[in-house]
């Protein structure tokens, strides 16, 4: 809209900019630093897990600061109430200011204009009031941890009564998430305007990159399934605030008095509304994975991705599909066997679109010609660890099975395998992929590579015995790692295994910072390569970025052709960029 | 830059940016109020008794007083969004003081409306029937608080495309029309919420 | 069949089952678990052949079309014909045959169980095998932690605070509920487990198998030796959430029935001491 | 759009009109009346129901354009309301279906 020749004023250009290309950096940087808190806080808890009751080493200090200041009692230990805070925080952190900002806000921002050969966002200034909107949710959790009672400590669940009757921390939670949600909804909106509106000429639906098919399902997600938790938000704070009972029912008792409420609220309907949002909400962390995996695996076996169609619609069919399944949280609420069938068997039937897509992407390795550079380290260890989180949802899914594993360390081994090596993994991948068209430098690949194969490493150390121990009963959220119950003294020496791992997972990302660090300090190489990887969608054929341009495209890009036209038979390169006449 | 499509019509999907961009938003207010109609479903099939007794009684009595103001600022939002796609008519018509005028009607209604509403809020807090009273008053103050801020929101949109805004009717014309259009959608649509809170809320106790 | 390839279930390191039903969910688990590892070794196998195989420097040029077989389809189909088995044949049917027919004789144990932060309060029908009222405003932490109306058919009522006795190979029927916030009742070695929830009274049965005794008697040895059946709270329920245990003993029928005679007698001492 | 056209949406916008006002009266009256269903007002629900349901129709088909709008407005209500009608009665259908008492 400006006229591009005038200077941009500093906060014009790098803080509140409309540029979707600076707002998808904004994200980027912000979501690591908070998956760094996130990473933190649970190598504090993985200590209290290993040796419960014991002071921390190195930070016991912090720990001890922030425990007073809480009002909690602690001797540089991790005491029970702050565990609670931090697995929490930990959760919320994770999810939703972490991974989902990165995936959808950093990436989705950066890269769906470009892909499509679109000048910008459709909606440039909701895409920056998107971005400041999740500073400010980002803020308030922040300001959480230093209240007296600590932040929300009622899990990220935040099941009522318990979250209800919670310290002052889950109303700032609550608020946090409200700002959340909307964020999260004014940037799903404008992904999806922009992806339906602004498509350059040529760019047919199927000629789409899968990542941006991903991204416009998980928008999907975002837009229809996030306000029902945005009422159950207001709901609670209602709750907590003005002292309705949506979430209590008469007739509680808590320490001995009667609970001063009118009563005939339902403690489920938290239940339903919060996993209307969030199982959808996991596909919202690892759809836009798999895209991100399609890129770079066709690039890396340098042949077409294998059934671009099935992955299309499989995604499609995911999303769709993921709006019935959320009750299987829930099997052990006391359902009857209609919802049990129901639920159980959608739960199976979005099983197989999954199954689909990594079959596809596994197909797509056969006949390539695969070069093993680091975002393709990065996805191959994707391929069986997302298997094994996938696999294990299937017991999971099944009611009989889940009486047993239901709300075991089975269920934190499942989903840290889709999330961390699973989305986190592809979030890797994608940061070494693009890195070089975010800033004209090549990350190091040595670093990259020692990065990858610690990562690989000491994440199966640390979720694989979390397994072993939902098998053996093992219950989550206990503070002192199961030290307390009989079941559990003989796993307990797997947390001593988990938490090394963790630890020395934690060492592994030194190589990664340090090489992000020293590359982006490096002196730009003279002449970058614009498209070092030889890819063919539209993103890599504009010349204008890196690093930050006026606008995309120099010459509004055509497309005439499909986004995976590598080693076609007769053409001289094996890439063929899609904008290729 | 410019952004493509902000006027015209792009051809395979016949839309404007902002008219798919406001649809999507209200989709997500459909299951915004989805999520609190459910509760409604919910809480009141598990009742004993609708409304339920509380520390004051039961409202249904008070309730009764109060359907008059209601169906009366039924009325009200009614008028308002007829007046509302008048004034995108009188746009299309190139008619600008009968766009203030139909606009500025909707303006004056929506403010009645929330004057009602303050006094159907005090005449109940005055009474003992606050929020936490009893699930009924929860879902009553809640659901037509929401609705309530809907309106806030709305008196801001239209005000500035009002006064302030307006000046985009010289410079682009059409752009300025969509605008209106746009904004008429999420208003109808705090008509359409309200056409169900009405019943639900006032007259099926 | 059922029984003996769902005991790789064995393998994977459960708890020693001690319910008449466990043995289902055990081979319900196993069998999944053949699905997951098939899948896996299968998938496994195959990508480490075509990393291998398919590596720039054995294999310089990509071929454009890639898979032309049909065998990757016959593994989709594969695997929804096993889900499907799972499902229709195994675990609807046991989710109905072990949650939702309750039983209905004379025979079974009736036991409440209100949870409470952070203990579990057992509460027995007494002679009459009738549950006494209970009203929230006679609740006392100390004496009557479940507001329990000691007349009529409450008089003779047993309640305990983290004790549960059962008699060995009897039918038991739970009716759980909660005072305060949501908890989970799961005694591992059981298979089972159920969210306690306020506001509802949830039904479960089971029929414990081994005794105690019997089973302190096999986990000699192992690193949980003397330490008995417990009940472990599997939800978030507070700061002291992972201790919130209770102790579950599984009697010989005598001394189950000699442990009730013991507890009612406490009663009638408690009357006595009437200041 | 032509003129013509434009006053053929303002005597349909007038209609509309009307149509709403007869609607809220009929429902204020409707609530007054016992349809006598099983002692309770389940009568009167279905019949309020149904009337704000027309009532909502009115005003999205006429005010909002969807009697006349682009497909892919209609595809994203389609999936709107489905989920919506998911979200409104799952937990209800669960609580009938409940193992609890
Ligand atoms: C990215 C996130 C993500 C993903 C993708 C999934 C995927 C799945 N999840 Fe998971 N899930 C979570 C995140 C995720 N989940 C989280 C966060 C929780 C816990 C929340 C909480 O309580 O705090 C959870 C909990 C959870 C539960 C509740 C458990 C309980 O509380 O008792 C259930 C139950 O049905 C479940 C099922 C499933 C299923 C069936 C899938 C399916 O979609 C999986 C389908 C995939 C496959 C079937 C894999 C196919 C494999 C192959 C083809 C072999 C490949 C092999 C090689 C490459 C070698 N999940
Ligand atoms: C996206 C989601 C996500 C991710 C990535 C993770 C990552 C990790 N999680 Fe967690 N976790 C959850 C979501 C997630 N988790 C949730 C929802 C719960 C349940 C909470 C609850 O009970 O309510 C949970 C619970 C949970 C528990 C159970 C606690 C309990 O029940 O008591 C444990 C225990 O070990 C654990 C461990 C870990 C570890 C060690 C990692 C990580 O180590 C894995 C690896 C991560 C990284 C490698 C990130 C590295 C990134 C950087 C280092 C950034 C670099 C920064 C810059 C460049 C600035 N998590
Ligand atoms: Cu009770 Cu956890
Ligand atoms: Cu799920």
């Amino acid at each position: 809209m400006s006229d591009s020749h005038h200077e941009e004023s500093f906060w014009r250009k790098y803080i509140f900019s409309t540029d979707h290309k600076v707002i998808g950096i904004q994200y980027g940087i912000t979501a690591l630093l908070f998956l760094f808190l996130g990473f933190s806080l649970m190598m504090v808890m993985r200590w209290q897990l290993a040796y419960p009751d014991t002071a921390v080493p190195i930070v016991g200090s912090l720990v001890k600061w922030l425990a007073d200041l809480n009002g909690f009692a602690s001797d540089g230990n991790l005491p029970a109430d702050l565990y609670n805070v931090f697995g929490a925080m930990h959760g919320t952190i994770m999810i939703f200011l972490g991974v989902v900002p990165i995936i959808v806000g950093a990436f989705g921002n950066y890269l769906v204009p470009l892909q499509i050969g679109a000048p910008d966002m459709a909606f440039p200034k909701l895409n920056m009031a998107s971005y400041w909107v999740y500073f400010v949710g980002g803020v308030v959790m922040l300001v959480s941890f230093f209240l007296p009672g600590g932040a929300a400590n009622s899990g990220w669940t935040a099941y009522p009564p318990l979250s209800d009757i919670a310290t002052t921390g889950q109303t700032y939670w609550l608020i946090g998430m409200v700002f959340l949600i909307t964020s999260s909804l004014l940037g799903s909106m404008n992904i999806i305007v922009t992806i339906v509106q602004l498509r350059a000429e040529g760019m047919t639906w199927m000629r789409l990159p899968f990542f941006v098919w991903s991204q416009l399902v998980t928008s999907f997600l975002l837009v229809l399934a996030f306000p029902p938790l945005e009422a159950a938000g207001i709901f609670q704070l209602m709750d907590r605030v003005f002292g309705t009972s949506f979430f209590l029912p008469s007739g509680l008792v808590i320490g001995g008095e009667i609970l001063k409420v009118s009563g005939g609220g339902s403690p489920l309907l938290w239940q339903h509304l919060f996993w209307f949002l969030a199982h959808p909400e996991v596909y919202v962390l690892i759809l836009p994975g798999m895209g991100i995996l399609a890129e770079v695996i066709a690039n890396n076996t340098r042949k077409p991705i294998w059934g671009y169609k099935s992955l299309v619609y499989s995604a499609t069919f995911l999303g769709f599909m993921s709006f019935l399944v959320w009750a299987h949280h829930m099997f052990l609420t006391g359902m009857g066997q209609g919802m049990s069938v129901f639920f159980q068997t959608t739960t199976m039937i979005i099983s197989v679109p999954s199954v689909i897509i990594l079959t596809c992407f596994m197909l797509s390795l056969w006949g390539g010609s695969i070069r093993f550079t680091t975002p393709m380290l990065f996805a191959l260890g994707w391929m069986p660890m997302f298997g094994i989180g996938g696999l294990t949802g299937l017991p999971l899914g099944l009611s009989t099975p889940d009486i047993h594993l239901h709300d075991t360390y089975y269920v934190i081994g499942h989903f840290h395998y889709v999330v961390a090596p699973g989305t986190i993994f592809a979030i890797f991948a994608g940061i070494y992929y693009w890195f070089p068209k975010m800033t004209g430098k090549m990350l190091n690949e040595t670093l990259g590579k020692v990065h990858f194969y610690f990562s690989f490493i000491f994440m199966n150390g640390l979720f694989w015995p979390m397994l072993i121990q939902g098998l053996g009963g093992v219950s989550r959220r206990l503070s002192d790692g199961g030290a307390s119950y009989a079941h559990a003294q003989e796993f307990l020496h797997w947390n001593v295994v988990m938490s090394y791992s963790a630890w020395l997972l934690a060492v592994a990302q030194i190589p990664f910072i340090y090489n992000l660090i020293k590359t982006l300090l490096a002196d730009k190489s003279p002449n970058p390569d614009p498209n070092p990887w030889n890819a063919t969608t539209v993103e890599w054929t504009d010349t204008t970025s890196p690093p930050l341009g006026h606008g995309n495209f120099e010459k509004t890009p055509v497309v005439h052709r499909g986004p995976y036209e590598y080693s076609v038979p007769g053409e001289s390169t094996d890439f063929t960029p899609q904008t290729q006449n | 830059m410019e952004i493509p499509y902000n006027v015209e019509l792009r051809e395979d999907t016949g839309l404007y940016n902002s008219k798919l961009g406001i649809w999507l938003f209200l989709a997500s207010e459909i299951m915004l109020f989805g999520g609190l109609f459910s509760a409604y479903i919910l809480l009141r099939t598990g009742a004993p008794v609708w409304p339920p007794i509380g520390e004051h009684g039961s409202i249904i009595h008070l309730l009764k007083d109060t359907i008059p103001h209601a169906t009366f600022n039924t009325v009200i939002l009614i008028l308002s969004s007829v007046t509302m796609v008048m004034a995108w008519v009188a746009l299309k018509q190139k008619n600008l003081g009968k766009y203030k005028m139909y606009l500025g009607t909707t303006i004056v209604c929506a403010l009645i409306f929330l004057v009602v509403k303050y006094f159907e809020y005090s005449h109940k807090i005055h009474e003992g029937f606050v929020p936490a009273h009893d699930t009924y008053m929860a879902l009553y103050f809640t659901l037509t608080g929401l609705h309530g801020l809907h309106i806030v929101g709305g008196i801001v949109v239209l005000a500035y495309l009002w006064g302030p805004g307006i000046s985009m009717w010289n410079s682009e014309p059409e752009r300025f029309t969509n605008r209106i259009e746009v904004a008429g959608l999420y208003w109808h649509f705090v008509d359409l919420v309200w056409i169900f809170l009405f019943p639900i809320l006032y007259l099926l106790n | 069949m059922i029984e003996s390839l769902g005991s790789i279930s064995k393998y994977l390191g459960l708890p020693i089952n001690s319910s008449s039903h466990g043995h289902m969910i055990d081979n319900m688990i196993g069998w999944v678990h053949w699905l997951m590892i098939l899948l896996f070794i299968g998938w496994g196998a195959y990508l480490i052949i075509t990393v291998i195989k398919f590596n720039s420097k054995n294999n310089p040029k990509a071929n454009y079309n890639g898979v032309q077989s049909h065998y990757s389809q016959y593994a989709e189909y594969g695997v929804i014909v096993f889900e499907a088995f799972l499902l229709i044949g195994l675990s609807i049917p046991l989710y109905s045959q072990l949650k939702t027919s309750l039983p209905n004789n004379n025979e079974v144990h009736h036991v409440r169980v209100i949870a409470q932060q952070f203990a579990w309060n057992i509460h027995y029908p007494g002679d009459d095998g009738k549950f006494g009222d209970t009203d929230i405003n006679l609740v006392d932490e100390e004496s009557n932690p479940i507001g329990l109306v000691r007349d009529g058919n409450g008089a003779d009522d047993i309640v305990t605070i983290n004790q549960m006795h059962l008699p060995v190979n009897q039918q038991v029927m739970i009716h759980l509920s909660s005072k305060d916030v949501i908890h989970s009742f799961g005694i591992p070695e059981m298979r089972i487990k159920q969210d306690a929830i306020p506001g509802m009274t949830i039904p479960f049965f089971f029929t414990p198998t081994m005794t105690t005794d019997d089973f302190l008697q096999k986990i000699n040895g192992t690193k949980r030796e003397g330490k008995g059946y417990e009940i472990a709270c599997a939800q978030l329920c507070g700061n002291s959430h992972y201790r919130m245990k209770g102790y579950v003993t599984i009697d010989t029928e005598e001394k189950y029935n000699s442990w009730l005679v013991e507890q009612a007698e406490y009663i009638e001492e408690e009357e006595d001491d009437d200041w | 759009m032509s003129n013509k056209n434009l006053g053929h949406h303002i005597t349909n916008y007038r209609n509309v009109f009307i149509y709403l006002l007869i609607g809220t009266a009929l429902t204020v009256i409707a609530s007054y009346v016992d349809f006598n269903v099983k002692d309770s007002i389940a009568g009167a629900i279905f019949v309020g129901l149904l009337i704000a349901t027309i009532k909502g129709y009115l005003v999205a088909a006429n005010f909002m354009h969807l009697n006349s709008e682009k497909k892919m407005i209609y595809w994203i209500l389609m999936l709107t309301v489905f989920f919506l009608v998911l979200l409104l009665f799952i937990p209800l259908l669960w609580n009938l279906n409940s193992l609890s008492y």
